[in-house]
């Protein structure tokens, strides 16, 4: 329990530092609102099911029926949305931002990442948390900001990354991975300031349907932006907008299927010119 | 003999020597390049260029480091040496060859 | 070392006018650099073996805090007090490397080769003193750099003392201070290594023919050659590794790498990860021999002065050692049968290792006969010599099984092969490093080691040593695997753990069994029984130097007449016959 | 300072031949001998189990052979004036002894700099490999060499490994030859569609790496040995004057190391440049 | 000794065995000990009879001569000799059999096995007995090993995550080979062990016999534990074997699960004790298991495949319908 009280204080001497050293930050905030869904372009694909999780009674118990790969997921009765995708502002912003004292949470639960997708302010403290009874190791696949990969094998455990340890780099996105359970992913979108969401999904719509695949960036200052969604598979896509102060603006994402990667027909030909290049290429018969 | 004792005379031979190894290198040199641009098979090519590098190898060892001057012992050290030297040459390519594995 | 200072002055040497970082710091001296080595690869054996203590805690106790010291460990180690994935690999990993290039290397070569050997030729010193200082150093250097390791994020290396890439590519920054680690111990084993073989070679005092040399030096001399020779290529390969981590190239990453689901495609790829095995374990195979002739050596001194016995066939010891030491050259691919590995190379190398199995043979019939028609006095360490033999013989032909193919499929990789080794080094060659020490004590500091605290030492550490790793076999035998952070995650491993903790408390015992040695050591350092240049009355040239001996060695440099081991010889006044003495006709 | 004095320091000994400072260099050589030994079985190992087209089928395809020539004799000419400043000094001549060891050092200094050269050029020649075949001039490729332009973005470097990222496009001008096409007008690449690039620098193929890898670590040796050098150059006198022999000897073990650096160029030449 | 070896709880050396060449295998680790006995027992008899028959003792003296040993010439040689018998007589034909004589193509089952960390992948060719290609660019949460899903080839493909199904009596070859690090397919309890390297394609091939159906092992390796020696990680693989009862009532039915944690083992554990429960009989909740032998990272130990043994047509059943693109019940 004290602990706890320590960690918190802790966090919060720590922002209060990065407030106070970091280059003077102004926190400008609004009252102007972007609001909308992403949708999905033409006739989608239906969503594929992740691994059977046999093999780790606990992870198995955890789940009757096999889980949707959340990657592939469009709600095709409900408009064609698209859940899990990151959306936030990429330029227009004038002022600074801090780091929030509170730390984003990323929890591993039924051998899943709960969230699969999540914003943080760059510096803010992520809280790794194992509920499994079962050991997950926790792999970070950033690009600019640190990389780490450690185990937590006791149900329980609950690791900071503070200053330092976190990501402090801007990065759209760094892909987090459990590589005990190689299906576990969570992608997270490290920003300058606190304008990003994530859209709702089945898990978290709150019963509404109509809820999943939306967004919502509040407090946003009157000025142009460009904002940019962004998709584990579908890629990303950007768009204008203009607001004023007190005006709250819907706007719609169009995604389609990326361009590169699931053409393998196209890819089998290249794969034949640059020969040698791909030993994992095996084909039938061989 | 060592070179422990040795006489102005013996070493002027000795300089007279060094010389002749010198433009033999050079020549050794010239013709190693020169071969490499007749395009030969892969096999002739690396023939040629080992043989002529050990040529020049014998050379540089044999007279300037004065390896023929010197006791068997020295010999005997060096012939373990490169015993093991072609061991660890060798072995490991015979393992991509004798494998139940495709690479 | 301290216990010595007060005697270190010898005859018109200026050894007392030098200031004391020059006399006991940067000595040139042979003697001190050889108590340095001693007392830092103590040091490092006493690391090593606590980290192993840790990690039997985990075996034992899967997923249970560590008492104590846990909740100290960093968080890359241990978790709320239990140890991590992580942590118990990177115990593993460094274990591995402290005991072997940290500990019995440093003592068997680096602390009993330069404090014995001149002496046993009759040499003032070392051929290149300064040389000499340089590898204690940079030994030391190479000792700092892997410590400092745990302390750097991410921790320290933990992809097996054995490193195999692509893991230990991939692995955190700590595997980069390993390999400069690495690189550092073996270049101090180099200038050392020369150093030996040149002294040797060309210092032996007058009459003293290759044959009349003790069988200590020859050990030592072919293992300087196997130092000089095999550990080379392991430099290399630690190079091609630190390219391939800092430098991005793929020496060691095959084509088309999926690492965490992404593609590798910032490698070239087109390399070999059996490159690295063939060049680590080209080295690490004769380093076994390094491990384990310095003991033969040491053992066999101390056999022949208590038997009061000449060796039982002193040559065919002397060749045996040379034929073990050539052929550890050519039998290392027998670690690597499970590569995929065809008909051909495999049968050679199965026979080989057959065939090196004939000279161990030969060496430990020759000092068991030795002991035939002897007067055997079972002072401390002639206990410990004693114990060796047996401890190898187990250690040796547990290793059959594993020479050869077909039972090694079933034995590969499991704890059959941790109890193999171990017996081989823990029981055996650390063993045999204690006989050495309580044999050597009286030369090196002029006092002899309490007996009584020895033999307190010895009984103790014998029951548990045996207890630590005999079960080890059965737990191999029922598939139980090595490196296994919790052992019963898995079926077979849950169903051979019976036996874990009976090893488990083995080792947690045999650390308390070494506090008398520790008492003894320091207790008789300053006030052990003040003893004479020769307490064994034995025949080598070191004792004919005064205990301590002074800066210099000789109080005149002595002249060999006979054999190394001229005990009991008939018609003599006294049982044995120093080699400088000359025969009365 | 130890009065101790060490048997055959200066006079050979009678098994050997040699004093201990000569067999002991002897020694090392051997050790280093199975050093580069272990790198050729590199070079062997990888080259012969690489797949079709991932090795040139000459080095001079990449590297410049006319350099390496020069180089050749550069180091075997070091080595010659090497030997003759231990022939002058047997001739108890300092001064010409000390010429030729300046000498010496000039060479190796030479060396040093093609390689420079060598070196400088291959980090700035870059190839890129494509996702998909894009057409330049008339043929669709799927890897370009070249060089990149001036407005070129910058590259981002992994810190990890120093592995080169596309941010968002790159600018490469391709070199002359067939696959590619005339110098000049540059191709723009979206990032998208770069699946690697890099340098011709050591992590280009294993190759490189081999090249760099060999000729750096004997690149390291050249160094060593104009240190020693200079040293001696430079302290000739005061050794020379406590004792002729003691500096003769040294002067020959450097030599023998010297003659050992550049017997292993010997192999190193033909191995990566001419095969 | 008889205590270590129970305490194995195999009641035997190894552990149980169910393939047709692992027999030879098992052969040869035997005769090595009984050598090792032979060799050992009759040396530490003499050891010990030197160190006392020869011990100082006032009066004793060491004779200078050697004994004229022509025994230990002859046990040399005798050792020599056998080891010489191992290699060629026993050793090297097993191992031809294991590497030299893959089963014909048209009787065996094939089955790519595609290792990473920390799991194996196993890749059926489906009815059509064709492998799809795979590509490196494709991996994903749901496609662990970048199968090309539409080309016709893999369109019957099954791909599944540490569970392998095999069918008895049926030569079965493997193709191994790794995506990241080297890992080692070890299945003990076929005697079967081989490296798995990025980069490299290596062929292993087994047979299971014909008896050794999942169902019909789990009741032979059954086991009965006193509950004082049972804590929850040796028996965390294990559920119950019948209903164990205490004075007629049920304490713990059969097939119930011990818990698979440390937490939920222990309590359930001293629920038992407390109930007053003597004795556990435990079978393991699956008998066979493949596992990592070659460290391969922070949860190399977690590296772990359940395997499911069948009979030809319950196989035959299962590749049918496992073939099948398998469909999600949800409202999306």
């Amino acid at each position: 329990m004290c602990k706890k009280t320590a960690i918190w204080i802790l966090a919060g001497f720590v922002s209060l530092t990065l407030a106070t050293t970091g280059a003077r930050a102004d926190n400008e905030k609004g009252t102007a609102v972007v609001k909308g869904k992403v949708v999905f372009e033409g006739e989608a694909a239906d969503p594929k099911p992740l691994p059977k999780m046999d093999a780790d009674a606990v992870c198995s118990k955890a789940h009757a029926k096999p889980q949707a790969d959340q990657g592939t997921i469009v709600y095709k009765k409900d408009g064609n949305t698209i859940p899990f995708v990151f959306v936030y502002v990429k330029s227009g912003l004038k002022g600074k931002y801090d780091a929030p004292a509170e730390p984003v949470t990323l929890d591993q639960s039924g051998c899943m990442y709960h969230p699969h997708v999540l914003g943080m302010v760059a510096g803010q403290t992520i809280q790794i948390k194992n509920s499994d009874p079962t050991n997950h190791n926790i792999h970070s696949l950033a690009k600019k900001n640190p990389q780490f990969n450690f185990a937590q094998p006791n149900a329980g455990m609950v690791k900071e990354l503070k200053t330092g340890d976190t990501f402090n780099k801007p990065e759209i996105m760094v892909k987090i991975k459990c590589d005990v359970h190689a299906w576990m992913s969570s992608f997270i979108g490290v920003c300058t300031h606190p304008f990003f969401d994530v859209t709702k999904n089945h898990e978290n719509d709150g019963g509404d349907k109509t809820k999943r695949g939306t967004f919502e960036l509040k407090n946003l200052p009157a000025g142009e932006y460009e904002l940019e969604a962004w998709h584990e598979n579908f890629g990303t896509v950007t768009q204008k907008v203009t607001i004023k102060d007190g005006e709250t603006k819907e706007i719609e994402f169009k995604m389609g299927p990326k361009k590169s990667g699931d053409a393998s027909q196209k890819m089998k030909e290249i794969i034949v010119k640059e020969n040698g290049e791909l030993a994992n290429q095996t084909n039938a018969g061989k | 003999m060592s070179h422990h004792e040795m006489s102005v005379a013996d070493v002027k031979k000795h300089v007279r020597v060094y010389i002749g190894v010198f433009a033999l290198l050079l020549v050794l040199t010239g013709v190693t390049v020169g071969v490499s641009y007749l395009h030969l098979s892969i096999g002739a090519a690396v023939g040629v260029a080992l043989l002529v590098a050990s040529i020049k190898g014998t050379m540089v060892a044999c007279y300037f480091m004065h390896l023929i001057s010197e006791k068997a012992m020295l010999f005997w050290i060096l012939a373990l040496c490169g015993f093991f030297f072609l061991v660890l040459l060798l072995v490991p390519v015979i393992t991509v060859h004798d494998s139940v594995g495709v690479h | 070392m301290s216990g010595h200072h007060d005697h270190s002055h010898g005859h018109g040497d200026h050894g007392h006018d030098l200031p004391f970082w020059r006399k006991y710091i940067f000595s040139v001296d042979h003697k001190v650099i050889g108590c340095q080595y001693t007392f830092t690869a103590l040091l490092f054996l006493f690391f090593g073996f606590t980290l192993m203590m840790i990690m039997r805690w985990q075996l034992a106790y899967p997923g249970q805090p560590i008492p104590f010291i846990g909740k100290y460990l960093s968080d890359d180690i241990a978790a709320d007090g239990v140890l991590v994935g992580d942590g118990y690999n990177a115990f593993g990993a460094m274990h591995g490397t402290i005991m072997v290039f940290l500990a019995i290397v440093p003592l068997g070569v680096g602390g009993f080769g330069n404090y014995i050997l001149p002496l046993q030729i009759g040499a003032p010193d070392m051929a290149f003193p300064k040389l000499n200082m340089a590898s204690y150093w940079v030994y030391f250097c190479g000792g700092v750099t892997m410590i400092a390791s745990f302390f750097i994020k991410g921790g320290a290396a933990a992809s097996g003392w054995t490193s195999y890439p692509p893991l230990s590519v991939f692995a955190s920054s700590g595997q980069t201070m390993w390999l400069w680690g690495m690189v550092l111990l073996i270049t101090s084993s180099l200038l050392g290594s020369v150093n030996f073989i040149v002294t040797t070679v060309q210092m032996r005092v007058k009459g003293l023919s290759f044959f009349r040399l003790p069988f200590f030096v020859w050990a030592q001399l072919v293992t300087s050659f196997l130092l000089l020779l095999a550990f080379p290529p392991l430099e290399a390969a630690g190079v091609l590794q630190l390219m391939d981590r800092l430098a991005g190239t793929s020496f060691f990453m095959p084509s088309g790498l999926v690492y965490a689901t992404e593609p590798q495609n910032q490698l070239a790829g087109g390399g070999s990860p059996l490159l690295w095995q063939h060049l680590f374990w080209f080295l690490a195979h004769p380093e076994v021999y390094v491990l384990i002739l310095p003991a033969m050596g040491i053992v066999s001194e101390i056999i022949a002065t208590n038997t009061r016995k000449p060796l039982w066939g002193y040559k065919s010891l002397v060749y045996s050692a040379i034929f073990l030491g050539f052929m550890s050259f050519i039998v290392w691919a027998h670690h690597m049968f499970m590569t995929g590995m065809g008909t051909t190379l495999s049968t050679f190398f199965q026979a080989t290792t057959m065939i090196i199995s004939v000279p161990s043979v030969i060496i430990l019939t020759c000092l068991i006969l030795s002991l035939y028609g002897a007067s055997i006095r079972f002072n401390v360490p002639m206990l410990f010599a004693l114990a060796f033999l047996p401890m190898f013989a187990i250690g040796g032909l547990t290793g059959l099984p594993l020479g050869l193919t077909a039972s090694d499929i079933h034995l590969h990789d499991t704890y059959y092969v941790i109890g193999h080794f171990h017996y081989v080094v823990a029981p055996g060659t650390i063993f045999a490093i204690f006989a050495g020490i309580y044999y050597w004590f009286p030369k090196v500091t002029g006092r002899k080691m309490s007996e009584f605290l020895g033999k307190l030492h010895f009984w103790p550490s014998f029951l548990f040593i045996n207890a630590v790793f005999m079960p080890m076999f059965f737990q191999g035998m029922a598939g139980l695997l090595r490196r296994q952070y919790d052992q019963t995650e898995q079926l077979h491993g849950a169903v051979a753990h019976g036996l874990t903790k009976m090893s488990s408390y083995g080792a947690w015992l045999l650390a308390i069994a070494q506090l008398p040695f520790i008492i003894n050591f320091f207790y008789s350092m300053f006030a052990g029984k003040k003893v004479g240049a020769n307490p064994w009355e034995s025949t080598t040239l070191e004792w004919a130097a005064p205990s301590p001996p002074p800066h210099g060695n000789f109080d005149k440099t002595p002249v060999v007449y006979c054999g190394p081991y001229e005990y009991s010889v008939p018609g003599k006044s006294k049982d044995y016959c120093p080699q400088h003495v000359a025969q009365e006709a | 300072m130890s009065t101790t004095v060490i048997p055959h320091d200066l006079e050979p000994h009678p098994l050997t031949g040699m004093y201990n400072g000569k067999f002991g260099i002897w020694l090392f050589l051997a050790s280093e001998v199975m050093l580069f030994g272990a790198l050729f079985s590199t070079y062997v190992l990888l080259r012969v189990g690489a797949p079709p087209g991932q090795w040139p089928a000459h080095g001079s395809e990449i590297l410049n052979v006319p350099l390496a020539t020069l180089n050749t004799a550069v180091l075997i000419g070091s080595s010659v004036t090497m030997v003759m400043s231990w022939a002058a000094l047997k001739m108890k001549k300092l001064g010409a002894a000390r010429v030729w060891l300046t000498v010496t050092f000039l060479c190796a200094g030479a060396f040093l700099v093609v390689k420079y050269f060598e070196y400088t050029d291959k980090f700035s020649h870059y190839q890129v490999w494509l996702n998909e075949p894009i057409k330049v001039g008339e043929h669709e490729v799927t890897t370009i060499k070249g060089h990149l332009t001036a407005d070129c973005p910058k590259l981002e470097v992994s810190e990890k490994n120093g592995a080169y990222s596309v941010t968002e496009h790159v600018m490469i001008t391709p070199d002359a030859e067939p696959g590619g096409h005339a110098h000049g007008e540059a191709v723009k690449i979206e990032a998208s569609k770069v699946k690697r690039i890099s340098n011709f620098g050591p992590r280009h193929s294993p190759y490189l790496a081999t090249y760099f890898t060999m000729t750096g670590l004997h690149g390291l040796h050249i160094v060593g040995g104009m240190v020693v050098i200079l040293y001696f150059i430079l302290t000739g006198g005061s050794i020379w004057k406590r004792s002729q022999e003691k500096y003769t000897n040294r002067i020959e073990c450097t030599g023998l190391y010297w003659h050992f650096v550049d017997l292993v160029w010997i192999f190193l030449f033909p191995v990566l440049y001419l095969l | 000794m008889n205590l270590l070896l129970a305490s194995t709880q195999y009641g035997s050396w190894t552990p149980p065995l169910y393939s047709d060449h692992g027999g030879s295998i098992d052969k040869l680790v035997d005769v090595i000990h009984v050598f090792m006995f032979v060799i050992f027992i009759p040396w530490a008899i003499f050891f010990g009879y030197c160190l006392l028959n020869f011990r100082a003792r006032p009066g004793h003296k060491a004779s200078y001569l050697p004994i004229k040993a022509k025994v230990s010439k002859y046990a040399e040689v005798a050792v020599a000799v056998f080891e010489a018998f191992l290699l060629l007589g026993m050793s090297m034909p097993v191992w031809a059999e294991y590497k030299n004589n893959p089963p014909a193509s048209d009787q065996r089952l094939d089955i790519r096995v595609v290792s990473q960390q920390f799991q194996w992948n196993f890749h059926y060719a489906g009815p059509d007995g064709k492998f799809g290609p795979t590509n490196i660019k494709l991996v994903s949460a749901s496609n662990p090993i970048g199968l090309v899903e539409d080309d016709a080839a893999a369109a019957d493909d099954i791909v599944r995550v540490n569970e392998c199904h095999l069918p008895v009596d049926k030569p079965i070859y493997m193709r191994l080979t790794s995506m990241d690090v080297i890992h080692s397919f070890d299945f003990p309890t076929m005697r079967v062990k081989q490296d798995a390297i990025p980069g490299m394609e290596i062929p292993i091939w087994f047979r299971v016999d014909k008896s050794a159906t999942t169902d019909a092992i789990r009741p032979q390796m059954k086991m009965t534990v006193p509950m004082a020696k049972a804590e929850w990680y040796k028996i965390r693989h294990h559920v119950a074997a019948v209903d164990h009862k205490v004075k007629d009532e049920v304490v713990l039915a059969k097939g119930a699960d011990l818990g698979v944690d440390l937490k939920k083992g222990n309590e359930l554990l001293d629920q038992l004790r407390k109930k007053g429960l003597a004795e556990l009989t435990l079978e393991p909740r699956n008998p066979l298991e493949i596992v990592c032998a070659q460290l391969c990272g922070n949860s190399h130990f977690k590296m772990k495949a359940q395997v499911m043994t069948h009979t030809e047509d319950e196989f035959k059943k299962w590749v049918a319908e496992s073939s099948k693109k398998q469909k999600l019940e949800t409202d999306f």
